[in-house]
């Protein structure tokens, strides 16, 4: 299967580990993962307000370029990548004005195909036809979960997995989320394919501090803490997510959480995408677990070669 | 100046009772429409309408209840889909759309039937009349002399 | 046409109507120029036609030029068409005989110019005088009653018009889906705001209603169907069984005892455990206990028959089946009340996954002595006293992005309520009320509310709760408070929800099947929001208590005493008059194409597929001619206001 | 302290702006305070979310200028998600950063990123922020 | 006494009128034994000096088909009503006007400009319009002047019955003849071959209430079920407001019936009842979605006047 894939500018460089892991699931389930050709950043944020049109232009880019290489569908794992050209594809669909003015913009673009060098200037409208999924939806709805379940090749049945999805994935409803906003399943669902133990927790979809880190760094610290300590108090050994900021502001910062509250010493924080490669049969060394803050590996039973492992499915 | 003729047919609860109100309110307004009352707009057929045209008419108007308001449910509703196919019809046979409205005129609008009908009136001498009288075949004449 | 070839005889009597018309409108021309006019026999004018001589002058000339019809050029219809259909009918004239002419509101009053106001009088009176050409005599309609009434329902709103129903010497029968009556009111602990309790004001006319010798209760059926018309329906009733012989049924509990399958009780909100073979609760009325079957561990294959083992008196049947029971009735009352709104639907309150977050039932269960706990407030987790209860007002209401957009109303008064018994009960507990606005519009309802806050020092926080969660054993409540603008979090040991009200389980199904509309909420509608509240629009059906929409006890009382009294008057009359002016079909013309019946929003209409023909329920009929308009053979043609009819009169206007 | 109610042409002008860059009506807030109670960082303002929508109401611009609650939006949308009536605050906050801009109002530059930051935050981290807050 | 005087003469139609005569097959045995066939080109060779020269009225019956379209259609039509005792319009065109009778969604100089010099397979460059009179060595030709628009016999002659169909069926016509041939003539004015009721009566299929979501045209919908009114699966059908007499022969093949035996006998204008009708039932109550459903129906007036638009309440495009 060969589909369009959409990595995002962090995954490149700051987020390796869920890149690699991605990759190695994704190989691993006979995907081939394409990215669209001269992708650029998404612009992270997707602009709130009718006047900043400009924040639409390189995210319809993007999508107007998986139609060009003839894609139906980009896939994602970035939850910010993931809201942004989601919004932006539904704007595209549903807001005739947007449409209208991204479109009229869009038209003075010039591209040169890089291996024909040929140059092209005149560009049909896009029009929304491109379908924005995240990995999860993809794993749900392209290769199915049961299937998903039965390419199992280790048991992960110890692994307490707190889901966090954040904001990005359930937010706002009607133009991005993925599931529903206050009881969402389909990261649970997810995880019971691949043998985990899911753990349910309040803080699940509860905001971690997102980009104040940046901007107000103390002020992210409460958020991450609340839900790692919730994840924690409820039995869970691990959360895992999707988002690389969610990533950064509760493993990245652990050590910056710790110095405010005392009584905190630490919890693992992993990518979905590492547990999928994991439970799927990868080596231990595609899945960048050294990149980690608070250390994970304890939690996988490193020795466990893939093949010597009876599965009871 | 052109005074058109138009035919109103007026739905007895709520745009007759708004003509009503016209008058109780002495609201004063061109007197080229002469009302027909009806139980329900929905009374009304292309038939009527057509033969009203045949008949003299320069512009025909409906009057209803507001959209769920019909004292017959969903009277107004029929009438609408009516209207909605025969325009489409008037269209390919030369009559201009614009000389047949549907109007919601609730009976508590003696204010909007009286715009609306001062409205039509101008909307129907802008047009100008439809001289529907029958031609006779000398008048009409042949093609080819 | 009446007259077989005859020429008709028409007057027409131009009003002056002081100088009301004849200050623009130059009556006497138009009385002049109509002399002419084909079918006029005479024509005057008179200075106010409504006027006790001016009647006279009509009633006169009808007998001295032998008028069978009469124009009456004068004010709207809607004024004085009675005043003349009597008039013309004291001298011996149809009453459909009587045209007015709107010369004044439709003319005078709103052209000053007085040659075209001249001019369009002409040419309304010439149009009524084309009508009036082709007028028919006609007789009303007149169809017997059948002085019986089905209430369905039986909460405290069916109960009452049941009850006044009877009282006023008519026979009813009250259907009730549930084993027993009593509704939603026998499941409350105590009303608001006399805090009298539930059940010992409404236990004694559940008794009173199965003692009355009018009142046939039929408790565990349904309504299948409603065929027929006002003042003649006939019902199907499905009598689920029960498997238990009411009357054989000693209520000595043996059966219950020995029955080894256990279930939530539905009367206590599933806050306790009833057996498949039960008595909902100990006053139910009928008095008797249901096998449930669904939870029954099965008759087959093997039967368990413990139950029937121990009766004594034999009262277990097993193969009792369900039965079609069919009545006739002249009227329905529909008292289907509410339900309250899905927990699954707030995630953000826990859904259903929180014990100690309740609805607004489940409480008053707890709250009741004849509840799980026998009165004592404790919490459904670990059975321990709460001392932090939060009380969260408009679950589920005043949210139209996510939940319903209404008010339920009666919310507000209950939590109140809540909150005050909890108080009374747990004199060291504190009880936290967030709300939006509390509405108390009621008599002592206010005084109710103030009572709460100053009495027992409710503590009320104006902000709504945005997140539920359980932290170890504690409910933890995300709020605010708007007043001081802080973000408020609360550690609670349980939670009410004031629940929003809904439309009950299955309503818009049946609703669709009496052909009564429901709203966008699915409330029953009702016939005029103002002037006909308990009346549907459908002719028979009368509407009453919370199915309407959220209200509380005694408003829900006062509709089914109004629905009652409307029964009542249809009943005291023998026949029913329906005006006459209805669609029938001209069966020579009629080829049953089907056009028409979906035309009729009163199921007038039926195609006899057999014959080929429409036949028309006469009585059903009200007249709007939608039908008419439709029928594309011309086989429906409105009685007195046919094509032709309007054709004659179309034709006047334009070229009169 | 006694305020004197005023909603003039400046007033009436701000309001418009406000409702025509989120596309929304800030009059249709019947302040629940929902928005408040689901902010995860509430605590850290000065004036609660319901508060800057209730401001907008009232046409108080100079009120919300120096607010912090500008700069403390992370756009979780958790405030959305449960508005009873569905506004949309974080786009309410964005359009009033975008109309405080011209007034020179100065809510974070390229400049402020700590230094030791800027090395391991993400990238989407630093433009994102830049976006929200940078003029 | 002899044998009465017949004639069948053909206007403005397809000829389509007189097969539908012969179609009686041996029958036409017995209309020879019982009439005297005096007019009719389809048969015989009788010149119109030969109508001419007959006296007034001593035809007993003339079947008239065709539309009025020109000067010698509307000649012959004033001729034989002079002629004749009895005159029949006969056949669709005659009575309301048929399919030549659309003309009159544009006029004479339009058709004659479509068929001329813009029609596909036309080529003129010279743009050369046949002439009424063209002069040659032989001497002059001429042809009928063209009227600018499509009239029924009716519109333009007293008539004193009206036959429709397209063509009328072979049993309606014998019924016809015999009823003639009998004397027992119906009232003047009356339509006869027909039967009272709509083409419904005649069509076995199924009916029940109607509420349509979806116009289809024949070839947009798979299998049409053989017992189902057609309306009721989306067909557009002029059966409902049709006069029967035909035997429902359309919808027995799975097609709409098209209209062809003109008005009910309670309607004046069949495209108009017709359209109100078919429009009542359009299962929708938002306006977009109404608009939506009834522009499914391609070409209205076509489709509702296809055989009566002359015969109409306006007649023609305005």
């Amino acid at each position: 299967m060969r589909v369009h894939y959409y990595p995002g500018c962090t995954l490149k460089e700051k987020a390796t580990n869920l890149e690699d892991s991605t990759r190695e699931a994704m190989a691993r389930l006979d995907t081939d993962l394409v990215e669209p050709e001269g992708w650029t950043c998404c612009g992270a944020e997707y602009p709130l307000i009718t006047e900043k049109i400009h924040g639409l232009i390189p995210p319809v880019r993007i999508l107007r370029q998986v139609e060009i290489e003839e894609g139906s569908k980009v896939v994602t794992t970035c939850a910010f990548c993931f809201a942004v050209l989601k919004r932006a594809n539904k704007a595209m669909l549903d807001n005739p004005t947007l449409h209208t003015r991204v479109n009229e913009y869009l038209a003075d673009d010039i591209l040169i195909d890089p291996t024909t060098k040929e140059k092209r200037t005149h560009f049909e409208s896009y029009n929304g036809d491109v379908q924005v999924l995240h990995l999860l939806e993809y794993l749900r709805d392209e290769v199915g979960l049961g299937h998903l379940k039965s390419l199992v090749k280790r048991d992960l049945s110890h692994i307490k997995v707190a889901p966090y999805y954040g904001c990005r994935l359930l937010r706002p409803q009607k133009e991005v989320a993925i599931d529903d906003p206050e009881t969402p399943t389909i990261f649970e669902d997810f995880l019971n394919a691949i043998g985990c133990t899911v753990v349910d927790f309040p803080f699940k979809q509860e905001c971690c501090g997102s980009y104040l880190s940046a901007s107000m760094p103390e002020t992210s610290n409460e958020p991450s803490y609340r839900v790692l300590n919730s994840a924690k108090m409820n039995g869970a050994n691990v959360v895992a997510l999707s988002c690389p900021l969610c990533y950064y502001n509760m493993d990245t910062r652990q050590d910056r959480i710790k110095e405010e509250y005392l009584e905190f010493n630490g919890f693992p924080v992993l990518y979905f995408t590492q547990l999928l490669a994991w439970a799927l049969g990868a080596d231990v060394e595609t899945l960048g677990l050294d990149k980690h803050l608070c250390d994970p590996r304890p939690l996988f039973d490193i020795k466990q070669n893939a093949e010597d492992v009876e599965v009871n499915l | 100046m052109f005074e058109p003729k138009i035919m109103c047919f007026l739905c007895k609860w709520c745009t007759y009772a708004g003509a009503d109100l016209a008058g109780t309110s002495r609201l004063e307004f061109s007197p080229n429409g002469i009302n027909l009352r009806v139980m329900c707009s929905s009374r009304i057929d292309p038939q009527h309408i057509l033969h009203a045209f045949k008949e003299g008419a320069d512009g025909v108007f409906i009057g209803g209840c507001h959209p769920g308001d019909c004292h017959y449910v969903e009277g107004n509703y029929k009438t609408l889909r009516r209207v909605t196919l025969f325009k489409t019809m008037m269209e390919q046979l030369g009559l201009d759309p614009k000389r047949l409205r549907l109007e919601w005129i609730s009976a508590a609008e003696g204010k909007k039937y009286v715009e609306t009908m001062n409205e039509f009136t101008e909307t129907i001498r802008n047009l100008g009349p439809l001289n529907l009288e029958e031609k006779t075949l000398t008048e009409e004449g042949v093609c080819h002399e | 046409m009446k007259d077989d070839g005859k020429k008709k005889r028409i007057g027409v009597f131009v009003c002056h109507c002081g100088v009301n018309i004849a200050g623009v409108v130059d009556v006497e021309k138009v009385a002049e120029l109509l002399k002419d006019y084909p079918g006029v026999e005479f024509s005057t004018d008179y200075v106010y036609m409504c006027s006790e001589p001016g009647q006279q002058l009509v009633l006169d000339k009808i007998k001295e030029d032998k008028l069978d019809s009469v124009i009456i050029a004068a004010c709207s219809p809607t004024l004085h068409e009675k005043t003349f259909q009597s008039a013309a009918e004291l001298a011996g004239l149809n009453p459909h005989q009587v045209e007015i002419a709107n010369i004044r509101e439709q003319d005078s009053w709103v052209h000053p110019d007085r040659d075209k106001a001249t001019v369009k009088a002409v040419k309304i009176v010439k149009s009524m005088v084309e009508k009036a050409i082709q007028n028919e005599d006609l007789e009303p309609i007149k169809v017997g009653v059948f002085k019986k009434a089905l209430v369905i329902g039986g909460g405290v709103t069916g109960l009452q018009a049941a009850m006044d129903i009877a009282d006023q010497g008519y026979e009813v029968i009250v259907v009730e889906k549930e084993p027993s009556v009593g509704g939603k009111m026998i499941q409350l602990s105590e009303t608001f705001p006399t805090l009298d309790c539930s059940q010992c004001i409404l236990t004694p006319k559940m008794v009173e209603v199965t003692r009355h010798p009018k009142i046939k209760l039929m408790t565990y059926s349904e309504v299948e169907s409603i065929s027929g018309f006002v003042g003649n329906f006939k019902v199907r009733i499905k009598k689920k069984p029960r498997f238990v012989d009411e009357d054989k049924c000693k209520l000595c509990n043996e059966c219950a005892d020995v029955c080894p399958q256990i279930v939530p009780d539905e009367y206590n909100m599933g806050l306790s455990f009833r057996k498949a073979i039960y008595m909902p609760f100990p006053q139910a009325v009928p008095g008797t206990y249901t096998l449930d079957m669904e939870s029954c561990l099965g008759t087959l294959p093997i039967r368990c028959g413990k139950c029937k083992d121990v009766c004594d008196a034999q009262a277990i049947d097993y193969d009792m089946k369900e039965e079609i029971i069919e009545e006739e009735v002249g009227a329905v009352v529909v008292a289907t009340g509410y339900d309250l709104y899905d927990m699954k639907a707030l995630g953000e309150y826990g859904g259903e996954n929180y014990e100690d977050v309740l609805n607004g039932l489940e409480f008053e269960r707890i709250l009741s002595a004849s509840g799980p706990t026998g009165g004592k407030v404790q919490r459904p987790s670990d059975g321990k006293v709460p001392k932090n209860v939060v009380f969260i007002q408009c679950a589920g209401s005043r949210d139209p992005e996510n939940h319903n957009s209404y008010c339920s109303k009666i919310c507000c008064m209950y939590t109140a309520k809540h909150a005050m018994l909890y108080k009374h009960r747990v004199h060291d507990g504190n009880a936290i009320v967030f709300y939006i606005d509390v509405r108390t519009g009621g008599k002592n309802f206010d005084e109710f509310y103030q009572r709460a806050t100053d009495d027992e020092s409710i503590l009320y926080l104006r902000g709504k709760v945005s997140k539920i969660f359980k932290e170890g054993n504690k409910m933890i409540v995300w709020g605010v408070d708007t007043l001081t603008g802080q973000k408020v979090e609360v550690e609670a040991d349980m939670v009410v929800l004031a629940m929003a009200m809904t439309k009950a389980d299955g309503v818009p199904e049946l609703m669709k099947k009496l052909k009564i509309s429901i709203d966008g909420n699915g409330w029953l509608a009702e016939a005029h929001p103002k002037l006909r509240p308990v009346e549907s629009l459908n002719q028979g059906f009368y509407l009453a208590g919370a199915a309407l929409g959220p209200k509380d006890i005694p408003e829900a009382v006062a509709q089914a005493s109004a629905a009652a009294a409307k029964v009542g008057a249809l009943f005291a009359k023998d026949e029913l008059m329906h005006a006459p002016t209805i669609v029938p079909v001209i069966e020579e013309l009629c080829s049953g194409c089907g056009i028409c019946v979906s035309m009729c929003p009163y199921g007038a209409r039926t195609l006899n597929a057999v014959r080929k023909v429409i036949e028309v329920n006469e009585v059903l009929c009200e007249g709007c001619g939608a039908c008419a308009a439709a029928c594309p053979a011309g086989a429906a043609q409105q009685l007195n206001q046919s094509d032709s009819q309007i054709f004659s009169m179309v034709k006047a206007i334009l070229r009169g | 302290m006694r305020v004197k109610l005023k909603i003039g042409e400046n007033e009436k002008k701000f309001i418009n702006r406000v409702n025509e860059l989120t596309g929304d009506n800030v009059y249709r807030c019947y302040q629940c305070g929902r928005c408040s109670a689901s902010c995860p960082m509430a605590q850290e303002m000065d004036l609660l979310p319901n508060q800057i929508i209730r401001k907008v109401q009232m046409g108080q611009e100079e009120d919300i200028i120096g607010s912090k609650t500008l700069t403390l939006c992370a756009s979780c949308f958790a405030c959305q998600g449960r508005c009873p009536k569905g506004i949309d605050i974080a786009a309410v906050c964005e359009a009033i950063r975008h109309l405080l801009e011209p007034k020179g109002k100065d809510f974070w530059g390229p400049d402020d990123v700590q230094p030791e930051l800027a090395k391991e935050l993400p990238q989407q981290v630093l433009v994102a922020v830049y976006k929200k807050f940078a003029k | 006494m002899g044998k009465p005087k017949f004639a069948i003469y053909w206007a403005a139609s397809c000829g389509g009128c007189e097969i539908a005569f012969l179609d009686i097959r041996e029958k036409i045995l017995d209309v020879d034994r019982a009439v005297d066939l005096v007019f009719c080109p389809c048969l015989m060779d009788t010149k119109y000096e030969d109508v001419e020269k007959m006296a007034d009225g001593e035809i007993d019956v003339c079947l008239f088909n065709g539309a009025i379209r020109n000067e010698e259609n509307l000649h012959i039509a004033q001729l034989l009503r002079r002629k004749s005792k009895v005159l029949v319009a006969y056949g669709s065109c005659a009575s309301e006007g048929c399919i030549p009778g659309l003309g009159n969604l544009t006029d004479d100089e339009g058709i004659c400009r479509y068929s001329f010099e813009e029609s596909p397979s036309t080529v003129n460059p010279e743009k050369v319009h046949p002439q009424k009179s063209t002069s040659i060595e032989a001497g002059e030709l001429t042809l009928p002047g063209m009227f600018k628009y499509v009239r029924t016999l009716e519109q333009v002659v007293d008539i004193d019955y009206k036959m429709p169909g397209c063509p009328p069926v072979a049993a309606q016509i014998w019924a016809v003849i015999q009823t003639i041939l009998s004397g027992d003539l119906p009232p003047k004015g009356s339509v006869i071959g027909v039967s009272p009721k709509t083409v419904c009566e005649e069509c076995d299929r199924s009916k029940d209430e109607k509420r349509i979501k979806e116009f289809l045209r024949p070839h947009e919908i798979g299998e049409v079920d053989p017992d189902i009114c057609l309306l009721e699966q989306g067909l557009v059908c002029n059966g409902p407001g049709t006069q029967a007499g035909c035997g429902a022969l359309c919808p027995q093949v799975n097609m709409g019936c098209r209209g062809c035996y003109g008005p009910a006998e309670g309607i004046k204008d069949l495209g108009g009842k017709l359209a109100g009708a078919i429009a009542s039932v359009i299962e929708a109550d938002d306006p977009e979605e109404i608009q939506r459903i009834s522009d499914q129906i391609v070409d209205p007036v076509g489709t509702f006047y296809r055989f009566s638009l002359p015969g109409s309440i306006l007649g023609r495009k305005i």
